[in-house]
C-alpha cells in the first residue's frame, strides 16, 4: 500500500513532463491526458483512504521512503513521504477539486492556442502541492513550497503578452520568496537545534528545546505561512494574482495552494504548542487578515477581486484558528476544506459569468444575470449561502466552530479574537452579499454599453486566450456582450462543488467526525467559549442577518451607478487595499531602484576607479622617469661616474665599519 | 608502472589544441569537428577517472610523481581527491557544449574568406585551456599548479581579447576597444594575483624546502613543520589573494563583468563556470591544507568579504541593462556563496560549496548559452531591445527560464541543494551571517524574474518578430544541461558520496569539527 | 717624502681626466682625457711596484700603455669618420640613445 | 744605502722634484680640460705626459719611462694633433654647457669622487714600504722581459694581436672605398650645363693679387671676394683670408699715380677718374 503514495505524485508529474516536452503533436490531446492523469491522481488517493480507514485511529499513518536526497555528515535528507489523516485530507482535496477544475478548464481554455501548456501547468501544480502534504520532512515540503510558487508564478502568467499578467506573476513569486526566506531559516534552526528536521524527531524532540528557539522557529514558519497564504503583511500578491485565468485563481489562489500555510501550522503543531508567544503571533496575524481580506472584498468592483478579498479573510479565519492551539487546529483544517470546495465553486461561478460576458470583470457592469445563466446563479448561490455561513451549510458549521474557539480562548484576547471573528462574519455577508446583487440581480447595466474588458489593453483578439468566451464572441468582443450559460463541461464542476459546500460540513460535523479523524495527528482540546456555545452559534447567526440586510439596503434596494462613485475614505483606501501596495511601491520598489543604480555608480567610479587610477598614476610615473634618458653620452657618464663614486664610499664605509 | 591517466587527460586536449591549430585555413569545418571530437574523447577519459575513482579509498589517488627540477625539489606530482575528481568532471563536460556553442562565433565575417585562420585558434585555445584547467586540477606539486593557475591567463586572454561579442550598440570598432580594454583588465588583475602568490609559493619554498603538497600538508599535521604564526599568515594571504582575483571576491571582481560582457557566451562560460572555478578549488585544496592556523584565523574577514560579494553581486545584477553583465554579476554572488560555505568550516559547508562549483557551473553555462543564442539571433545585449520573445521562440524561452530559475536557485534543480547546504552550513556556525546570507535568495529572485520578465514576455517588439527558435545544434546544447540540473537535483548523492570523504579531510586539517545540536533528537 | 704621493698625484690626475670626459663636447678632447687617467693609472701602478718592490705594476702599467696604443688608433680612426659624416666632432651629436 | 734610504722615504732631491712637476702636472692636466682649442688641450697633455715619464724614471721604471715619451708623446700625441689639423686646428669649441646642469654635476661628481680616492688612499695606511733595489739588480729592462716572457706571455701574445686588430680596424674605419667610377671631366661639363650653374669652371684663387696663397678668395670684377675660388675644407674651418679690401685700395692707389704722371688737369675728367 505505501508504493502507492508515490504514485499520487508520479501521475500528475508525468503528466507535467509529457505535456511540456511533448511539443506541438500533443495539443489535440493535450488536456485529456492532464485530466485523466489528475484524476488517476484522486483515484489512488481514494484507494489509499478507504486502505487508511480499514485501519484503527492510532496506527493510521503510513511511510514511504525513496532514497537519500542530500546525504552530508549529520545533514541527512531524504526524499520520503509520510501519508497520515492530515495529509490524506489534503490529498483528496487537491486531488478532487483539482480534477474537477481539470475538467472545468477543458471547456473554458477551449480556444486557447496554448491549452497544452495550461494543462502540463496545472498537472505541475498538482505534483507540487501533492509533494507538499505528503514529504515527511521540511526540506521535502520545502521542494513542494517552492514547486507551488513556481506553478503559480508560471500560470498567474499565463498570458505573458499581458505586462499586467507578467508583473503580478513577478510579484507573487517574490512575496513568496520572502516568505521562503522564513521557511529556510525555520529549517536551518531545527537543523542546528535538533540536527535534524524530519517531521518526526522534530515534533518529538519539541519538548527538549528551549522556549526562545521554538518562539523562533515558529515566527519563522509564521512567516512563510504569511508569504504563501497572503497573510498580512505578505498579502499584497494575492489580489494582482487574478490577472491568472479564472481556473487557476479557483484551484491554486482558492482552494489549496494558499492554504499550504495552514497546512504547515498545523503541521507543526507541537511546535507551536510549545511556543505561545508564536501563537499569539499567529492568531494576531489571522485575525487582522481576516479584517483586513473583508474589507478589501468590500470595496472591490472586480469580481475575481472581491473573491480574493474573501480569500484572504477565509484564511485569516483559518490561521487565526490554527493559533488558538489544540481546540482550533481541527476547525482550521475543516474550515480549509469547505473552504476549498465553496470558495472553488465561487470562482469557478464568476469565471463562467465572466465569459458569459466578454471577460468583463466589473460588476458595475453586470446585474440581471440569473436568467441568463440558471446553473451558474444556482451553483454560486449556494456557494454564497455557504461562505456567509448560512445555517445548514458547510460554511456555517465550520466557521462557527472557529469562533466558538476564538471566544474560548479564553481572558481578554479570546474576547477580542472572538469579537474580531464575528464582525469578520458580518463583513463576510456583507460583500458576499454585495457581490451576488451586483451580478445576478437589480438591472441589467450591460445593456446597451461595448464593454471591451480592462483586463486587456493590448490588442490580440479574445480568441487567443479566453476559451469559449471567444466562441461566439470574437465578432462581438467589443460590442453589447450576450450573456449565456456556460456548455456542460464547465457547469459539472460547479455542480458537483455546490454539492460538496452544501452537505460537507454538515457531514464532517455530525457525531464529530472530522475531530475523530484528525485528532490523532492534530490533538483536539474541546474548547468552552465563556459564553455557551449556542450563544455564540446565535450571534453568529444574528451578525450574518445583519450583514446580508445592511448589503441588501445599499444594493438590492437602489440601483447600482455603473461608474463607482468616489466613495467614503475608507471605501477609497480599500480600494486600493488599504494602500499597503503604494507603501511597498514607495519603500521596497523605488528605495531598491535607487539603491541598486547608486551601487552600479559606486562599482563603476569607486571600487573599478581605484584600480584604473592606480593604472594611470603608474604610467604617469614612467613618463616622468623617461624624461632623464635625454639621449647625451656625457649624461649617462655622469651617472655612471657617480655611480662610482658612490660605490666607493660604500665600499669605505664597509671597510670602516 | 601504471598508465598515467591523470596526464593523459590533460594532455590529450593539449595535443588536440595543437592538431586543431594546425588545420589548414580553408578547411575550418574540419578544425570544428576534431576540436569536438578531442573534447569528447578528453570527457571519455574524465569518466574513466571518476569511475577508477575510489570515494572511500586514499585521500589522493591516480597519483603521479617524477623528479622535475631536482635542485629546488620540484617534482611533476599528480593526484586527485574527491573534489578535485567532481571539477575535473565538470570542466570535460562542459568543453564540449561550450566547443557546439561556439560553432560559428569564429567564423570569417564575410563568407568564402579563404585565409582566416582564427577559426582554428579559437577552438585550439578552447582546449589549451581545458587542458590547463584539468592539470592544475590534478596537481599535487605547488610549483606545477602555479605554472598552470598563471599559464591558463595566456589563451584566455587571446580568447577574450580576440574573438568577442561581434553584437555591440556602436560598433564593431568600439567593441574591439572595448574587447581589448576587457582582456587587458583580465590579465593585469590576474597577473596582480598570480604575482604575489609566486612571493607566496617561494616563501613557502624556503620554509617547508618543497613544493609537494602532500609531503608539506604531512608536516605541517603531524608537528614536524612548524612556521611563525606572522610567516603563515603572510603566506596564506599571498595564496589567498591570488584565489580570490581568480574567484573573483568582492573587491577584486571588476574585471569579471567586463570580460564576460565583451567575450562570446561560449568563452563567458569558460571564464565562469571553469576558469574561475580553479580559484574557489585552490582555495579548500591549497589555502586550508597548507595553512590551517591561518585559515581560520582569516575566516572572520573572508566570511564578510564572501557576504558583501553575495548582496552586492546581487543588487548589482538587478542594476545592469546589459544581460551578460547580469549573468556575471549573479556569478559574483554565486561565489560569494561558495567562498563562504568554503570557510563556514563545516562539512555541509564545505562539500555544499563544491558542489556548488559543478551545479553553478552547469546552470551558469545553460543559461548563459542560452542568452548567448538570443544576443546572436537579435545582435544586442541590452535587455530593453527585447520583449515579448516568449511568443516568438517559446522553447528558447522556456529554457531560458529553467536556467533562470536554476540561477536563483529554485529547489528541485541543482542549485538548491548546494546554496541550502551552504547555508545551512553557515547557519550551523554563524547565524547572523547565514540569515543574511539567506536573503540573498530573495534578490536573486529578482533579477532573474525581472530579467525573464523584460526580454522574453510582454508585447513582441518589433525588432523581436520572426525570430527563429532554437536549432537543433543548439537544443543538443542545451538539452543535457538543463537534464542534468533536474538529475543533479533529484539525486545529488553520487556526487556527495565523491565528495563528502575529501571534505572531512579537509576539515579534519584544519581541526574543525562539526557543531552538534542541541538537542539530540531521537532518529 | 712618502711615494705615496704619487699615489695622491694620480688620484688627482684620475679625477681632472674624469671631470674633462664629463665637461667637454669636443670628442678629440674627451678622447685625451681619457689618457690623461689611463696615465694616472699607470703612474699609480708604477709606484704601487715601487712599494711593493717587485715589477708586475710596471707590467701591467706596460700592458695598458699598449691597450691605449690600440685604443687611441680606433678612437681616433672612428672620430675621423664621424667628422666626415657629420662634419663634427661634438659627443652631443650623436644623441640618439633615448626612447 | 740607498736600499735603507728608499724604505722608508725618499730623497729630499727628489721631493723637490715631486712637488715642482707634480704642480706642472696638475696644471697640464688641468689646461687639457680647459683650454678652448684642441691643439692647446694636446700641448698641455703632452706636457703632463712627460712629467709623468720623469716620474716613472724617478720610480725605477726606467723601460716604462723611455717608453712613455717615446710611445706615448712622440706617436700618440702626434697621432692626436694629426687628427686635430685633419679636423680642425683653428675650430674651437665653445665651453658653453648645453645639456641642464651637466657641468655641476660634473664637477660635484669629480670633487666627490676625488676626496674619496684620497680618502681611501689616506686610511689605506701605506706607510713602510720596500724599493725595487733587488727587483731592478738585473736591470729594469731585463727583469720586464724576464717577466713578460713568462708569466705575462699569454697576455703579451694577445696585446700583439690585439695592435694588429685596431690597425686593421682603422684602416677599415678610415678608408673609404670608392664605390663608384670618378666622373670624368666630360660628364662633369655635362652635369654643369645640365643644372645650368658655373658653366665655366670654377675661378682660380688669387686673382687681382700680390698674393696667391689657396686660402685667399679670388675677387670678382667688383672687388668682391668669391667664396667658391677656395677649397670647401678651409670654407669649413672658416680659415678664408679675405684681402679685397686692401686689393681695391691699391687698384685706387695705382690709378691715382697713374693720372699723376700723365698730368691730366682735366678736372672734369679727373673727377670722373676719382670717381
Amino acid at each position: 500500500m505505501e508504493n502507492l503514495i508515490a504514485l499520487l505524485i508520479a501521475a500528475p508529474l508525468l503528466g507535467a513532463a509529457v505535456l511540456l516536452c511533448g511539443g506541438r503533436r500533443l495539443d489535440a490531446v493535450g488536456h485529456w491526458i492532464g485530466t485523466v492523469l489528475a484524476a488517476a491522481s484522486f483515484v489512488v488517493g481514494v484507494v489509499l483512504f478507504a486502505d487508511m480507514l480499514g485501519k484503527d485511529p492510532e496506527n493510521r499513518a503510513m511511510h514511504q521512503f525513496l532514497f537519500s536526497w542530500i546525504p552530508v555528515g549529520g545533514f541527512q535528507a531524504d526524499v520520503a513521504f509520510q501519508l497520515d489523516q492530515l495529509s490524506m485530507t489534503f490529498v483528496l482535496l487537491i486531488t478532487g477539486v483539482g480534477s474537477l477544475i481539470h475538467v472545468y478548464s477543458i471547456g473554458y481554455m477551449e480556444h486557447d492556442e496554448r491549452r497544452r501548456r495550461f494543462f502540463g501547468y496545472l498537472n505541475l501544480f498538482l505534483a507540487a502541492m501533492l509533494l507538499l502534504v505528503l514529504a515527511d520532512n521540511y526540506l521535502l515540503l520545502y521542494v513542494g513550497w517552492e514547486g507551488v510558487g513556481l506553478a503559480s508564478y508560471l500560470l498567474i502568467g499565463f498570458w505573458q503578452h499581458k505586462p499586467s499578467a507578467a508583473t503580478a506573476a513577478k510579484k507573487a513569486f517574490l512575496v513568496n520568496r520572502v516568505g521562503d526566506v522564513g521557511l529556510s531559516i525555520a529549517i536551518m534552526l531545527m537543523f542546528t537545534t535538533f540536527g535534524t528536521f524530519a517531521f518526526g524527531p522534530v515534533l518529538e524532540a519539541t519538548g527538549e528545546a528551549t522556549e526562545g528557539k521554538l518562539t523562533a522557529i515558529g515566527l519563522m514558519l509564521l512567516l512563510a505561512a504569511c508569504g504563501k497564504s497572503a497573510q498580512v503583511p505578505l498579502q499584497s500578491w494575492l489580489g494582482d494574482a487574478m490577472e491568472g485565468p479564472t481556473p487557476v485563481s479557483a484551484l491554486i489562489h482558492a482552494a489549496t495552494m494558499v492554504t499550504a500555510g495552514v497546512y504547515l501550522i498545523v503541521r507543526s503543531a507541537d511546535i507551536f504548542n510549545a511556543a505561545p508567544d508564536a501563537q499569539l503571533v499567529t492568531t494576531v496575524v489571522g485575525a487582522v487578515t481576516l479584517l483586513f481580506g473583508a474589507i478589501v472584498g468590500c470595496a472591490k468592483d472586480d469580481i475575481k477581486k472581491a473573491l480574493a478579498g474573501s480569500t484572504m479573510s477565509q484564511i485569516g479565519y483559518m490561521v487565526l484558528a490554527a493559533g488558538l492551539g489544540p481546540i482550533g487546529y481541527v476547525f482550521a483544517i475543516m474550515h480549509l476544506v469547505t473552504h476549498g470546495f465553496f470558495k472553488a465553486g465561487l470562482f469557478l461561478g464568476a469565471g463562467s459569468v465572466m465569459h458569459g460576458m466578454n471577460d468583463e470583470v466589473d460588476m458595475r457592469k453586470y446585474g440581471g444575470l440569473r436568467t441568463y445563466m440558471p446553473i451558474t446563479f444556482i451553483t454560486f448561490g449556494l456557494g454564497y449561502l455557504a461562505i456567509i455561513g448560512f445555517p445548514g451549510l458547510s460554511g456555517f458549521f465550520s466557521k462557527d466552530k472557529i469562533i466558538e474557539a476564538a471566544f474560548a480562548k479564553g481572558g481578554t484576547e479570546g474576547w477580542i479574537l472572538g469579537g474580531v471573528a464575528l464582525l469578520g462574519a458580518a463583513i463576510t455577508a456583507f460583500y458576499m452579499t454585495r457581490v451576488m446583487l451586483m451580478t445576478f440581480f437589480g438591472e441589467e447595466r450591460w445593456r446597451n454599453q461595448p464593454t471591451a474588458s480592462p483586463a486587456e489593453p493590448d490588442v490580440e483578439p479574445a480568441a487567443e486566450h479566453h476559451g469559449a468566451a471567444a466562441s461566439d464572441h470574437v465578432a462581438a468582443a467589443t460590442g453589447e456582450p450576450h450573456p449565456h450559460e456556460s456548455p456542460r463541461v464547465m457547469t459539472i464542476p460547479m455542480i458537483v462543488l455546490a454539492v460538496g459546500s452544501v452537505f460537507a460540513g454538515g457531514f464532517f460535523s455530525i457525531g464529530d467526525r472530522f475531530i475523530h479523524w484528525l485528532e490523532p495527528v492534530t490533538g483536539h482540546a474541546h474548547g468552552h467559549p465563556p459564553i455557551g456555545a449556542a450563544a455564540v452559534t446565535a450571534s453568529t447567526v444574528a451578525v450574518m442577518v445583519l450583514g446580508v440586510g445592511l448589503a441588501w439596503l445599499q444594493y438590492g434596494r437602489r440601483p447600482v451607478p455603473v461608474v463607482a462613485p468616489r466613495g467614503s475614505l475608507l471605501t477609497r483606501a480599500a480600494r486600493r487595499d488599504l494602500y499597503q501596495d503604494d507603501f511597498n511601491h514607495v519603500v521596497l520598489v523605488r528605495g531598491g531602484e535607487h539603491l541598486t543604480r547608486s551601487l552600479v555608480y559606486v562599482d563603476h567610479t569607486l571600487v573599478d576607479g581605484v584600480v584604473n587610477g592606480t593604472a594611470a598614476g603608474m604610467g604617469g610615473l614612467s613618463g616622468r622617469l623617461r624624461r632623464i634618458q635625454n639621449g647625451y653620452a656625457r649624461s649617462y657618464a655622469v651617472s655612471m661616474f657617480g655611480g662610482a663614486a658612490i660605490l666607493i664610499a660604500a665600499t669605505l664605509l664597509m671597510r670602516a665599519v | 608502472m601504471s598508465f598515467p591517466l591523470l596526464t593523459a587527460t590533460a594532455v590529450l586536449p593539449a595535443l588536440g589544441a595543437i592538431a586543431t591549430a594546425a588545420v589548414p585555413a580553408a578547411r575550418r569545418t574540419a578544425a570544428k569537428w576534431l576540436a569536438l571530437i578531442v573534447s569528447l574523447a578528453t570527457l571519455v577519459l574524465a569518466a574513466v577517472v571518476l569511475v577508477r575513482f575510489d570515494p572511500d579509498g586514499d585521500r589522493y589517488q591516480l597519483t603521479e610523481s617524477h623528479a622535475w627540477i631536482k635542485d629546488f625539489g620540484v617534482r611533476y606530482e599528480l593526484g586527485v581527491d574527491g573534489i578535485a575528481v567532481a571539477m575535473i568532471a565538470l570542466t570535460a563536460l562542459l568543453i564540449p557544449f561550450v566547443i557546439l556553442a561556439g560553432w560559428h562565433d569564429a567564423d570569417p565575417l564575410e563568407t568564402g574568406s579563404k585565409r582566416w585562420r582564427p577559426t582554428q585558434g579559437f577552438f585550439a585555445l578552447i582546449l589549451l585551456v581545458e587542458a590547463m584547467v584539468i592539470i592544475s586540477f590534478e596537481a599535487t606539486d605547488v610549483f606545477v599548479f602555479y605554472i598552470f593557475f598563471e599559464a591558463m591567463l595566456i589563451p584566455m586572454y587571446f580568447l577574450i581579447g580576440g574573438f568577442g561579442d561581434r553584437a555591440h550598440e556602436h560598433g564593431e570598432a568600439a567593441a574591439a576597444t572595448q574587447r581589448s580594454y576587457a582582456a587587458v583588465k583580465f590579465l593585469l588583475y590576474n597577473l596582480v594575483g598570480g604575482l604575489i602568490m609566486l612571493a607566496a609559493v617561494i616563501g613557502l619554498y624556503v620554509v617547508a624546502g618543497n613544493f609537494s603538497l602532500t609531503q608539506i600538508a604531512e608536516a605541517r599535521a603531524n608537528g614536524t613543520l612548524d612556521m611563525a604564526t606572522s610567516t603563515e599568515r603572510w603566506l596564506f594571504l599571498g595564496f589567498f589573494f591570488a584565489f580570490a582575483v581568480k574567484a573573483p571576491l568582492w573587491p577584486l571582481h571588476t574585471w569579471l563583468p567586463n570580460a564576460m560582457q565583451e567575450s562570446t557566451a561560449p568563452v563567458a562560460v569558460l571564464i565562469t563556470a571553469v576558469v574561475d572555478k580553479v580559484g574557489t578549488f585552490a582555495m579548500l585544496r591549497f589555502c586550508l591544507q597548507l595553512f590551517p592556523e591561518a585559515s581560520t584565523w582569516a575566516t572572520p574577514a573572508i566570511l564578510v568579504l564572501a557576504l558583501i560579494s553575495i548582496i552586492y553581486g546581487a543588487l548589482l545584477a538587478v542594476g545592469q541593462r546589459d544581460i551578460k553583465r547580469l549573468v556575471a554579476y549573479a556569478s559574483i554572488s554565486h561565489f560569494g556563496f561558495i567562498i563562504l560555505g568554503i570557510f563556514a568550516m563545516t562539512s555541509q559547508g564545505q562539500s555544499g560549496a563544491t558542489l556548488y562549483m559543478v551545479n553553478h557551473g552547469i546552470s551558469t553555462a545553460a543559461l548563459m548559452l542560452v542568452a548567448g543564442f538570443l544576443i546572436s539571433r537579435r545582435g544586442s545585449r541590452l535587455i530593453a531591445d527585447y520583449g515579448g520573445v516568449q511568443k516568438v521562440a517559446p522553447v528558447l524561452a522556456g529554457t531560458f527560464l529553467i536556467g533562470g530559475l536554476a540561477t536563483l536557485s529554485l529547489p528541485g534543480l541543482a542549485p538548491f541543494v548546494s546554496e541550502f547546504l551552504v547555508l545551512v552550513g553557515t547557519f550551523a556556525r554563524y547565524p547572523v551571517i547565514g540569515i543574511i546570507a539567506t536573503v540573498g535568495i530573495v534578490l536573486a529572485a529578482l533579477y532573474t524574474l525581472v530579467l525573464y520578465q523584460r526580454t522574453m514576455t510582454g508585447p513582441v517588439k518589433a525588432e523581436v518578430e520572426g525570430m527563429p527558435d532554437l536549432r537543433v545544434r543548439e537544443l543538443v546544447v542545451v538539452a543535457p544541461l538543463i537534464a542534468l540540473l533536474i538529475f543533479l537535483g533529484v539525486y545529488p548523492k553520487p556526487v556527495t558520496d565523491i565528495v563528502n570523504p575529501a571534505v572531512k579531510q579537509t576539515l579534519s586539517d584544519v581541526q574543525k569539527k562539526d557543531p552538534q545540536p542541541e538537542v539530540e533528537a531521537s532518529k | 717624502m712618502n711615494p705615496v704621493n704619487y699615489l695622491y698625484l694620480a688620484a688627482l690626475l684620475f679625477t681632472i681626466g674624469a671631470t674633462g670626459v664629463l665637461i667637454r663636447r669636443n670628442a678629440i678632447v674627451v678622447f685625451m682625457c681619457v689618457e690623461l687617467m689611463l696615465n694616472a693609472c699607470n703612474l699609480a701602478l708604477v709606484a704601487f711596484s715601487r712599494m711593493h718592490g717587485n715589477l708586475d705594476g710596471q707590467i701591467i702599467a706596460f700592458f695598458t700603455m699598449v691597450v691605449a696604443a690600440a685604443e687611441v688608433v680606433v678612437g681616433l680612426a672612428i672620430i675621423v669618420s664621424l667628422f666626415r659624416s657629420r662634419h663634427s666632432a661634438s659627443v652631443d651629436d650623436a644623441s640618439l640613445m633615448k626612447l | 744605502m740607498t736600499h735603507q734610504l728608499a724604505a722608508y722615504t725618499t730623497s729630499t732631491g727628489e721631493a723637490f722634484q715631486f712637488w715642482v712637476l707634480g704642480t706642472v702636472a696638475v696644471i697640464g692636466a688641468l689646461c687639457t680640460v680647459f683650454m678652448k682649442k684642441a691643439v692647446h688641450s694636446a700641448l698641455c697633455l703632452a706636457g703632463t705626459m712627460i712629467v709623468l715619464a720623469v716620474f716613472y724614471l724617478a720610480n725605477g721604471a726606467y723601460f716604462l719611462g723611455v717608453v712613455q715619451i717615446v710611445v706615448y708623446t712622440g706617436a700618440i700625441m702626434m697621432l692626436f694633433l694629426f687628427v686635430v689639423m685633419l679636423v680642425g686646428v683653428t675650430a674651437a669649441d665653445s665651453l658653453k654647457e648645453t645639456i641642464k646642469g651637466q657641468r655641476w654635476l660634473a664637477l660635484l661628481c669629480g670633487l666627490g669622487f676625488g676626496i674619496l680616492l684620497v680618502a681611501g688612499i689616506g686610511n689605506a695606511a701605506l706607510t713602510e714600504f720596500n724599493g725595487l733595489g733587488q727587483a731592478n739588480s738585473g736591470g729594469n729592462v731585463e727583469g720586464l722581459a724576464a717577466l713578460i716572457f713568462t708569466d705575462y706571455v699569454f697576455a703579451f701574445e694577445l696585446t700583439g694581436a690585439l695592435l694588429i686588430t685596431a690597425a686593421v680596424g682603422a684602416m677599415v674605419l678610415t678608408h673609404r672605398e670608392r664605390t663608384e667610377r670618378a666622373k670624368t671631366q666630360r660628364e662633369l661639363a655635362e652635369q654643369r650645363v645640365r643644372e645650368g650653374k658655373h658653366l665655366p669652371p670654377l675661378p682660380a684663387p688669387g686673382v687681382y693679387a700680390r698674393h696667391n696663397a689657396v686660402d685667399i678668395a679670388g675677387l670678382l670684377p667688383d672687388g668682391t671676394p668669391s667664396e667658391l675660388t677656395v677649397s670647401k675644407t678651409l670654407r669649413d674651418r672658416g680659415q678664408v683670408r679675405d684681402v679685397s679690401a686692401e686689393a681695391l685700395s691699391d687698384l685706387k692707389a695705382l690709378e691715382q699715380r697713374a693720372e699723376d704722371r700723365l698730368e691730366r688737369t682735366n678736372s672734369g675728367k679727373s673727377g670722373e677718374a676719382s670717381k
